[in-house]
């Protein structure tokens, strides 16, 4: 019966529910919320499209000179990041060579459709349907070149 | 005017006037009680509770109430629907009717039967019969379960429950609530509860038991049986029987407001109010439900087997032995009483 | 306390549980590194390695069975610990589409999950296992085991109706 | 393809539901019939989506058959299909109450197969990061013991405790629950400044929390008491035979626990005792689970005392492909004995990988212990195992 008077003790203690539309959480500096793309850094390396676990980023590549030099380079015409899929892993962040690809403080995605949650950023719109390449499984060098050796042996 | 106020005197009248103001009390009562219940689980679990509806949040059980009226109203395919639909009623009914006997204040009572004990025991009992008929209506093994140990649980905690209460009525020589109160005028040392501490605490518990709360909600039991015989109703039904626990759990904390605590008499005699007497009596059921609620919130369940062990092996010897001591005391020293 | 435990010295322990495989059975092969002690068995003899583990060197935890679909035949790891320090691990190699080893929930009752998962997963049969049903994918119409290497699965995203 | 077995299969499903896990001296005593109840998967008080087949004579359970499965996200043929690093945020996912054990295991289990050298501070944290995740994964359950029991109120106090270590680990990792911290070759950045002080800070606030809120609260109950004591007794021989571990095989006395008898990275310069009980009930469970979190608090004050400097990351190379071969680790999970066997064949993406979950293994033991017992004691049984559904289920 000593539990009586400790709920009897906390009826009158401070509360501790945030009430949420008014007070919203404080966001730290490693809090990974919304991803959002910097295009003008892209170099469409498409690694960041290879790593994720749950394929949620499809990413249209096309040849281009963008930056003047006169040499055709991939430059990404199209990039989407689609919510409704990202489990906000961050490892798109770390394996970004240019560090475009980054998280915002923003963590609220709610959408009436699941297709408003795929998130354009390219100047060409992709269709977030279309499934992006799997992650191929590639058999290292030394693996396959192992068979052939035995068979010249 | 006189004659309009004599006429709403007038016997018939009069008793269908208070029995709708009391069935208006009631179902305010419960919406009240629900608000009240959610505020003091917030404050205790560290939450503020409903603050969104209203100031405060007072309108949240408005919005409960329309939202449960505008909800359709499901019923299992294969239940039995005269039943399904009756039990609701079975268990309402009862708890309200209850009321009609409670003295509020000096002249405040609906009928004051000579026999209002009798009346109180008699209705709460029906209230099991509603519980078997959800149970058995319904026809899912969760609600049969329920159904099962509410009946069993209401039919052993009625027999400790009439026992306590033979001691006040041996005291107070009569069987009339307004006997009862007026018996124990004259400041809080005249309160039954002094000389029937032990009647007091097997009524409290006992109470607890008939209106189904925590620890001895098993025929809910959300943790086990998912709501028990409640568990197929939506909508109003779903509603009434929630009004009905709640306007019993209102009359045990009012019926032992009465008979324990004095009912309407004031603490000391100096705080007497007059016709605001009621003021009183409206105090006293509000700390009683408090400590109800507070239970609620802090003590896990029992189990059928405890539940079934605690009542005949506690409850009951004490009552017993404790009536007899009353009968000797009185006996002994008829000075005195 | 009513279990004995091993106690001693974990490198002695380790010879111990090796010369008890090594002087009661065939093992085509054994490994000590560490703390584990790895014998490879073949499938037949494996209910009986297991018998000696628990009832001669009292190795009482069987931690997990792990299959692998190695594309025509099923390796199978069972992993036991004496709960003090020593692991010991038993593989063993089924050749074959239609893998059918004896069950040792009569040795180590814990199999008994651990075998109807395998069954679920890889379709191998565990032979005089009292409840073999499947554990997580549903009972009836479902007559693929969806962790072998011929079950492909698509990353393709299923899910356009519902958009 | 089986055709021969699944006939097996078939022929076992045929027979009466009733013949074959029941025990036959509690039925059927006086002749009554049976009455059979599906408790779940939409149950209120059940751990996530568990179905159990009851069969009940009035409120005594004579065969209790877990069904499980409702949550099965293959996780297992998702790691197969994932690059090395890219499977972390997936074991995230399997026990969602204590993700950091999970992390833990998988790339214990990679490391054994990589050539890389963990540097101390990275194992210190990790330890570290793993007690608060024990923490945050015990006191909870305490107040999931009591929800079931029927008392609502410790489970908010528990989860007011939860969200402060939320709040600190979010700091830390960077997300709340799913936190992905713990990488291949060390974990993925340093403390931020000033968070060991304010670690400190708070333990010493949950010592003095834990006295009124946790063990006043809920030991000081006599309907506690009442309830749990001898409700899912079992002896010390039928928790080793049944492969329990964690809290379930140490609250019968048997003393096992993988951090002490298979020491891992820090684990092995920290001095901390193992919590047994002797008698094998929820309620001993219940004490074995304030001893395990007051454990955690002295683990952490060692580790914050003795915080090694340097790097937190090894070199693993950018692209990750181990060796072939077996990597096996366990680490102890809240729940007990957690394994990761990965199978590599040297390419990008593991062969196989098999996680073993201490709660598949616990859970065995409700078909064996819960027969006999009334109906409302399935819940604290289910407290003394303490399941989560995403990780029985995988």
């Amino acid at each position: 019966m000593k539990g009586m008077g400790i709920t009897l003790k906390h009826l009158f203690d401070k509360k501790v529910t945030r009430q949420y539309p008014e007070y919203k959480k404080e966001t730290f500096e490693r809090s990974r919320g919304l991803l959002t793309v910097d295009m003008d850094r892209c170099i469409a390396c498409l690694q960041c499209m290879r790593i994720c676990p749950d394929h949620c980023i499809s990413i249209e590549q096309e040849k281009r000179d963008a930056d003047g030099s006169g040499k055709a380079k991939p430059y990404a015409v199209g990039f989407v990041i689609d919510d409704s899929r990202c489990m906000y892993c961050s490892l798109c962040v770390e394996v970004c060579p240019v560090n475009c690809i980054y998280h915002t403080e923003e963590f609220e995605a709610q959408a009436y459709n699941r297709l408003e949650l795929a998130r354009q950023f390219g100047e060409r719109p992709v269709d977030p349907t279309i499934d992006p390449k799997p992650a191929v499984k590639k058999k290292p060098k030394a693996a396959k070149q192992a068979p052939k050796k035995e068979a010249a042996a | 005017m006189q004659t309009v106020l004599n006429l709403l005197e007038a016997e018939p009248i009069r008793l269908f006037l208070s029995f709708g103001v009391i069935l208006f009390l009631v179902l305010n009562l419960a919406g009240i009680l629900t608000f009240a219940e959610r505020k003091v689980a917030a404050y205790i679990q560290l939450r503020y509770g409903p603050n969104r509806v209203g100031p405060r949040g007072f309108l949240q059980p408005a919005a409960d109430v329309v939202k449960l009226f505008t909800k359709e109203n499901v019923s299992p395919q294969r239940s039995d629907l005269w039943i399904f639909l009756g039990a609701p009623i079975a268990m309402f009914l009862p708890a309200a009717a209850v009321w009609l006997v409670v003295p509020f204040a000096p002249r405040s009572v609906v009928a004051d039967l000579n026999v209002g004990i009798v009346f109180f025991i008699a209705l709460t009992s029906i209230g099991a019969l509603g519980l078997i008929m959800a149970g058995y209506g319904s026809r899912s093994t969760f609600s049969l379960l329920g159904a099962m140990r509410g009946a069993a649980q209401m039919i052993s905690y009625e027999v400790p429950l009439i026992l306590s209460l033979l001691g006040v009525i041996m005291l107070a020589g009569s069987l009339s609530f307004q006997d009862v109160v007026n018996a124990q005028a004259g400041g809080f040392w005249n309160w039954y509860f002094l000389p029937q501490l032990p009647m007091f605490i097997t009524f409290y518990i006992a109470g607890v038991a008939e209106a189904r709360r925590v620890p001895f909600d098993l025929p809910e039991g959300e943790s086990e049986i998912v709501g028990g015989f409640m568990v197929e109703y939506s909508g109003m039904t779903w509603g009434l029987i929630q009004a009905s626990e709640f306007a019993s759990m209102a009359l045990v904390s009012a019926i032992t407001a009465t008979l324990f605590l004095g009912g309407w008499q004031p603490p000391f005699p100096f705080l007497d109010l007059g016709n605001f007497n009621w003021l009183w009596f409206a105090i006293k059921t509000a700390l009683i439900i408090f400590t109800f609620q507070w239970i609620r919130w802090s003590l896990p369940r029992l189990r059928m087997d405890q539940l079934m062990d605690f009542g005949w092996k506690v409850l009951v010897p004490v009552c017993l032995i404790w009536l007899f001591v009353t009968a000797g005391a009185m006996l002994a020293f008829p000075s005195v009483f | 306390m009513a279990v004995t435990l091993p106690e001693g010295n974990l490198e002695t322990r380790l010879s111990r549980y090796l010369d008890g495989f090594n002087n009661s059975h065939g093992i085509e092969d054994s490994l000590v590194e560490g703390d584990l002690v790895q014998v490879v068995v073949g499938p037949e003899d494996l209910p009986a390695v297991l018998t000696t583990a628990r009832e001669t060197l009292g190795i009482l935890h069987l931690s997990f069975i792990t299959v692998v679909d190695r594309q025509g035949s099923f390796e199978l790891t069972y992993e036991l610990l004496d709960l003090r320090g020593a692991q010991v691990r038993v593989k063993t190699t089924i050749e074959g589409d239609e893998p059918v080893i004896g069950s040792v929930t009569g040795i180590y009752p814990t199999a008994n999950w651990h075998e109807r998962e395998a069954y679920d997963m890889f379709g191998v049969a565990f032979r005089g296992h009292p409840d073999l049903r499947r554990l997580y994918m549903w009972q009836d119409h479902f007559d693929h085991h969806p962790l072998l290497k011929s079950f492909e699965i698509s990353t393709r995203r299923t899910f356009e109706g519902l958009r | 393809m089986l055709g021969e077995e699944r006939k097996t299969e078939e022929t076992t499903l045929s027979q009466p539901v009733s013949g074959r896990l029941a025990n036959p001296d509690i039925r059927d005593e006086f002749g009554l019939e049976t009455i059979d109840m599906n408790m779940g998967p939409q149950h209120p008080a059940m751990h996530g989506l568990l179905r159990l087949i009851l069969e009940l004579d009035g409120e005594t359970v004579v065969r209790c058959d877990p069904v499980m499965g409702y949550l099965h996200r293959s996780k297992e043929k998702i790691s197969e299909n994932r690059m090395y690093p890219a499977v972390i945020p997936i074991t995230d996912r399997i026990d969602y109450m204590n993700n950091m054990a999970m992390e833990y295991g998988y790339c214990l289990a990679v490391e054994k197969l990589l050539d890389v050298e963990i540097p101390p501070r990275a194992d210190a944290i990790r330890a570290l990061m793993n007690e608060f995740s024990r923490i945050m994964s015990h006191i909870p359950s305490l107040g999931f013991l009591l929800l079931e029991l029927g008392a609502f109120t410790p489970i908010l106090y528990a989860f007011r405790e939860r969200e402060r270590i939320q709040s600190i680990m979010e700091e830390v990792t960077g997300a709340r629950m799913m936190f992905h911290y713990i990488r291949l070759g060390g974990v993925k950045a340093d403390l931020p400044e000033g968070m060991p002080e304010k670690m400190w800070e708070y333990i010493e606030g949950l010592e003095n929390r834990l006295q009124p809120d946790f063990i006043d609260l809920i030991e000081g109950n006599e309907i506690f008491i009442a309830r749990t004591r001898g409700v899912g007794k079992m002896s010390p021989e039928k928790a080793v035979e049944m492969g329990l571990t964690g809290v379930p095989l140490r609250c019968t006395g048997v003393e096992f626990d993988v951090r002490k008898h298979y020491p891992y990275g820090w684990y092995k310069n920290l001095d901390f005792d193992v919590v047994t009980d002797d008698a094998g009930d929820v309620e001993a469970s219940y004490r074995c689970r304030i001893g395990e979190v007051r454990q955690s608090i002295r683990m952490i004050k060692q580790i914050l005392e003795n915080l090694p400097g340097g790097e937190v990351m090894g070199d693993t190379g950018r692209r990750i492909r181990p060796a072939e071969g077996d990597g096996i680790a366990r680490v102890e999970s809240a729940r007990g004995e957690y394994a990761v066997h990965v199978v590599s064949d040297g390419s990008d993406t593991p062969y196989r990988v098999h996680y073993r979950t201490p709660c598949t293994v616990n859970m065995q033991l409700l078909q064996e212990i819960v027969p006999g017992h009334y109906l409302p004691d399935i819940m604290p049984i289910m407290g003394l195992i303490d399941p989560v559904s995403g990780a029985w289920d995988k």
